[in-house]
């Protein structure tokens, strides 16, 4: 597959001829097979699934199945652990309450710096029942600093949920170590994959963590779904999350006995549209190769930072890789709010703010950065774009 | 025509006289099945002698014809047999239904055989194959002495 | 607008052409506007709402928020009352676990035997804190009887959560009538109306009850969206359900404070394509004008409850009456999938099972039941094809 | 070109040197506002004496430019007027932003009305309507002694 013409695929860039876009860790684009899949059920196949025996349902409810199957060959993981959400933050906060109904005072959980907030809040609310939590630090680079994470460890440490990708930084968190020092210590792992999956090799089988949480849309798949990685343990063990329809097994007015399986975490109608789309967007991801979505987003990584640290007034949030898929920085004397502005004068989406991560912005000192994310339609070009932008943003704030 | 080949006489009749309806005395495994999608509950009793060998078998439950008489007719397929030869049938009952394999005769006589294949059209009804194979499932759950009631909405 | 060519605006009976759709209450077909608009969101507009400052994003966050500016005119809402979930499951879970942090042991809620699993489940959960769970029982016919509300309450009573339309005998509960016997006792009152909306009037003002729920997937929008209409009162006092991404105002690694309004209940990138795509749907409803859809689905229910009935061997759950867009029925002596599969030979797809009310099918003595439901699509000769069904049904299972 | 036009030298001026910046003296009145989206925090200060004249304001925060130069204007204008003017300038300054409308002087000075009107660009970037209108949703919420933090994105 020939990167440069995939491009072509996605129908935003004919219709917004000038677009430069650079938020791909916000949501990315969707390539035209998703959006055909999503018409195509919608016109031709559409029924509620799991909950009809004619064959307009079975078949709905066939395709729907399928994606989780898709999905389980693309991450590796294992039949019956692939659990549908609305999005990551669902499946995380799925993984607090439920997990957090072992929890009791004095209880520890270890988190990082890094956190997004919805690996984060979930967790907090954990505090009414007086858990403490606990955050491996981060380091002025941006690192999360692992080799911090067994002096963190007591008895009473429950969990840890870690981030896998900076959403800010583009760095990776040795989520390897984290799991192998969890392990030893019997201590369930998270990891929050929502910025890795379609950028970095994942694979269940190897990680072997306990749950992995991830969004539809920010790998090319509609909204409104997010998928948990849940280990067949946990679905056992785990109270329900939320109730209702299709996550029971026996109903009356005294008593309720819930559905075994992944059903039981799938209460109501999910969006079951978005879910067969789903799977053309992982097809679209396997087909390219991961291999190849790694070295297309380092090399505009290298070429990004090496032209955009060549300007004056320019701080990195932390050390970027030239590893990694998204990078944070800013023009110094000018809000990220205000470049911003500039650069979508000349149709370049570029995220500025605290990214959801506030605990990393604060550690760094910085309220607010610009956000550059990559996906697989990005090009060079797009990155000569914004230099300059960059340029015209210092003019007009007479910067030199 | 498909529907009649599915609602056979002999379906429809061990559907509405189900044989070996009920608790069978002094039973020693037992397990319980649900298909929650379509309500299905069913629960096979059966005792396993000293060598091995389903003595007596019956089951309780409620269902739709597919369910009801499957499990009529595995009880009276499954009787006599030892235990290793029930889980051969139910293996080539799952083979027949999922895969759509033709089933020879297994050492089962000519009238075991064509009541066992009766159910072979079910394959064609993707959502009914959930309603053929609970009773098969259950069995396995009984010899296996699973306690965990058996979902076949899961399991297929 | 002529409701006998509405179905032409429904791509599905297209690709379909013998399709008879008797599933509605179960989800929704989509019209062509409906497809259409998602399809157009994200070939040229799309971007993660609420997020960014770029214009593709801001347009994006106007188009995502003027879909709940058409909600509340249609249901007559208040501005910044309406809560975009999953579905209305997880609406109604957010009610039940929200609610239920003011709950202590002994208090009491009242459903009714009507309940839809969603509405029953999620306030089954609070029973591990030893709160007791009443229900207004119904009649024979299926009716909720509210007139024995009032002797259910008791000084412990803290809320009623009620469905507005049964799914499975399109009765409706008097909802007025709880709402002022609730409101003179000062408890606050849930309804479920996911079968309600654009079926019948729903007007929040005059309602005035403190929360509502309804799925988009129902009233011919997408999936993955519910509705949570919930009094401001309740967004002010409410902790939050989900925590993540969007619905927070300043996050530190001590304490957390939440946005206010209904941020606040939003965790997380939501159904942003879908939602946007909501929008065509209510106005779709809107354009037809709910006397209309009344009218249509009314004269539907009468015709087929009066062709149905003449056969013998037929048993209603309850006693539909010819007000409701659906109701159910078995053929005695034919399990209600049996039949489903004989009517799915013909192309009519009915669903058969409990509908996720097994309360209402034990209280009935049934454990499960054919339903027919009815939307603006549905014409007497469907109704007329089913009863050609029924007749083979009753001939092949060897009834008179 | 509409970029110069909203990053004029005078707000350019205000966002690098906010006047009026920090705590004022004795205040009796005091308000917090935030834009979560864009992370601006602002805490206005104001001294209303026994004629309900605004004798003094000053405001703390940080934000992007407009979020500071129209803080700092703010404060500038609003300096010595009467309670009831300034309740008057807050809903001019969201006519002039929200709806465009144009802003006769209304007992401005000269100065004061160039300060005024320079924001008025910002209404053509809808994103940063929020940055501008902070200042003065939280100026109101202190007139009102409102205690809850304002929260621009949910207002406007
Ligand atoms: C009355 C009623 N309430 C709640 C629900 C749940 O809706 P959803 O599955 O969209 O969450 C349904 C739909 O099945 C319903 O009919
Ligand atoms: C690292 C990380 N975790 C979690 C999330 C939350 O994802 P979603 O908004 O899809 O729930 C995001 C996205 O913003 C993210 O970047």
């Amino acid at each position: 597959m020939n990167l440069k013409d995939i491009k072509n695929q996605f129908p935003i860039f004919k219709s917004n001829k000038n677009l430069i876009y650079f938020d791909t860790a916000n949501s990315a684009q969707k390539p035209k097979q998703v959006i055909d899949a999503l018409e195509n059920f919608y016109k031709n196949h559409y029924a509620n699934i799991g909950r009809a025996v004619y064959g307009l349902a079975a078949r709905a409810t066939a395709d729907f199945e399928s994606t989780r199957e898709t999905i389980k060959e693309f991450v590796n993981g294992t039949e019956g652990e692939i659990v549908f959400t609305k999005n990551s933050t669902e499946s995380l906060n799925l993984v607090a309450h439920c997990f957090g109904k072992f929890l009791k005072e004095g209880d520890e959980i270890i988190l990082t710096e890094a956190e997004h907030h919805s690996n984060y809040v979930p967790w907090h609310f954990l505090r009414k029942k007086k858990v403490n939590i606990k955050f491996i630090p981060i380091n002025e680079d941006g690192e999360v600093e692992v080799n911090k994470l067994t002096s963190l460890i007591t008895n009473k440490t429950k969990f840890i949920s870690v981030i896998h990708i900076s959403n800010v930084t583009g760095l990776t968190t040795d989520i390897k170590k984290v799991i192998s020092i969890a392990k030893a210590k019997k201590i369930p792992v998270c990891i929050d994959g929502t910025q890795a999956v379609a950028h970095t090799y994942v694979d269940f089988k190897e990680l072997d963590c306990d749950f992995y949480a991830f969004s539809s849309h920010k790998i090319y798949g509609p909204t409104g779904i997010g998928i948990l990685y849940m280990k067949n343990k946990w679905i056992e063990q785990f109270e329900p999350f939320l109730g209702g329809g299709g996550m029971i097994q026996n109903v009356d007015t005294k008593n309720i006995t819930y559905a075994s399986g992944v059903s039981k975490f799938e209460a109501g109608s999910l969006a079951s549209a978005e879910v067969v789309a789903l799977k053309q967007a992982v097809k679209f991801v396997k087909d390219i190769k991961i291999k190849n979505i790694i070295s297309h987003e380092q090399s505009l990584a290298s070429y990004a930072l090496d032209k955009i640290s060549k300007f004056n007034d320019i701080e990195f949030v932390g050390s970027p890789s030239n590893k990694g898929s998204v990078f944070s920085f800013n023009i110094k004397g000018v809000h990220a709010h205000d470049a911003s502005t500039v650069f979508d004068e000349d149709d370049i989406a570029v995220r500025a703010g605290h990214h959801c991560c506030q605990i990393l912005h604060k550690k760094m000192k910085i309220g607010s950065s610009l956000r550059m994310s990559f996906g697989v339609y990005n090009n060079k070009q797009d990155i000569d774009a914004i230099c300059e932008s960059i340029k015209k943003c210092k003019k007009i704030f007479k910067l030199k | 025509m498909d529907l009649t080949e599915l609602y056979q006489d002999l379906i429809l009749d061990h559907g509405k006289k189900p044989r070996n309806f009920g608790k069978c005395n002094k039973f020693n495994h037992d397990a319980e099945g649900h298909n929650p999608l379509c309500g299905d509950n069913i629960h096979v009793y059966l005792i396993l002698d000293s060598e091995k060998k389903v003595k007596d078998i019956s089951f309780e439950g409620s269902g739709c014809a597919i369910s009801v008489a499957s499990s009529s007719i595995m009880t009276e397929i499954v009787k006599g047999k030892s235990e290793k030869q029930a889980r051969e049938l139910l293996n080539l009952f799952f083979k027949m239904i999922k895969e759509g394999q033709e089933i020879k005769k297994v050492g089962l006589s000519e009238d075991e055989h064509i009541k066992f294949s009766s159910l072979a059209g079910v394959g064609r009804f993707p959502m009914r194959v959930k309603c053929a194979t609970l009773s098969w499932h259950t069995l396995r759950a009984a010899l296996d002495n699973e306690k965990k009631p058996i979902n076949s909405e899961i399991i297929d």
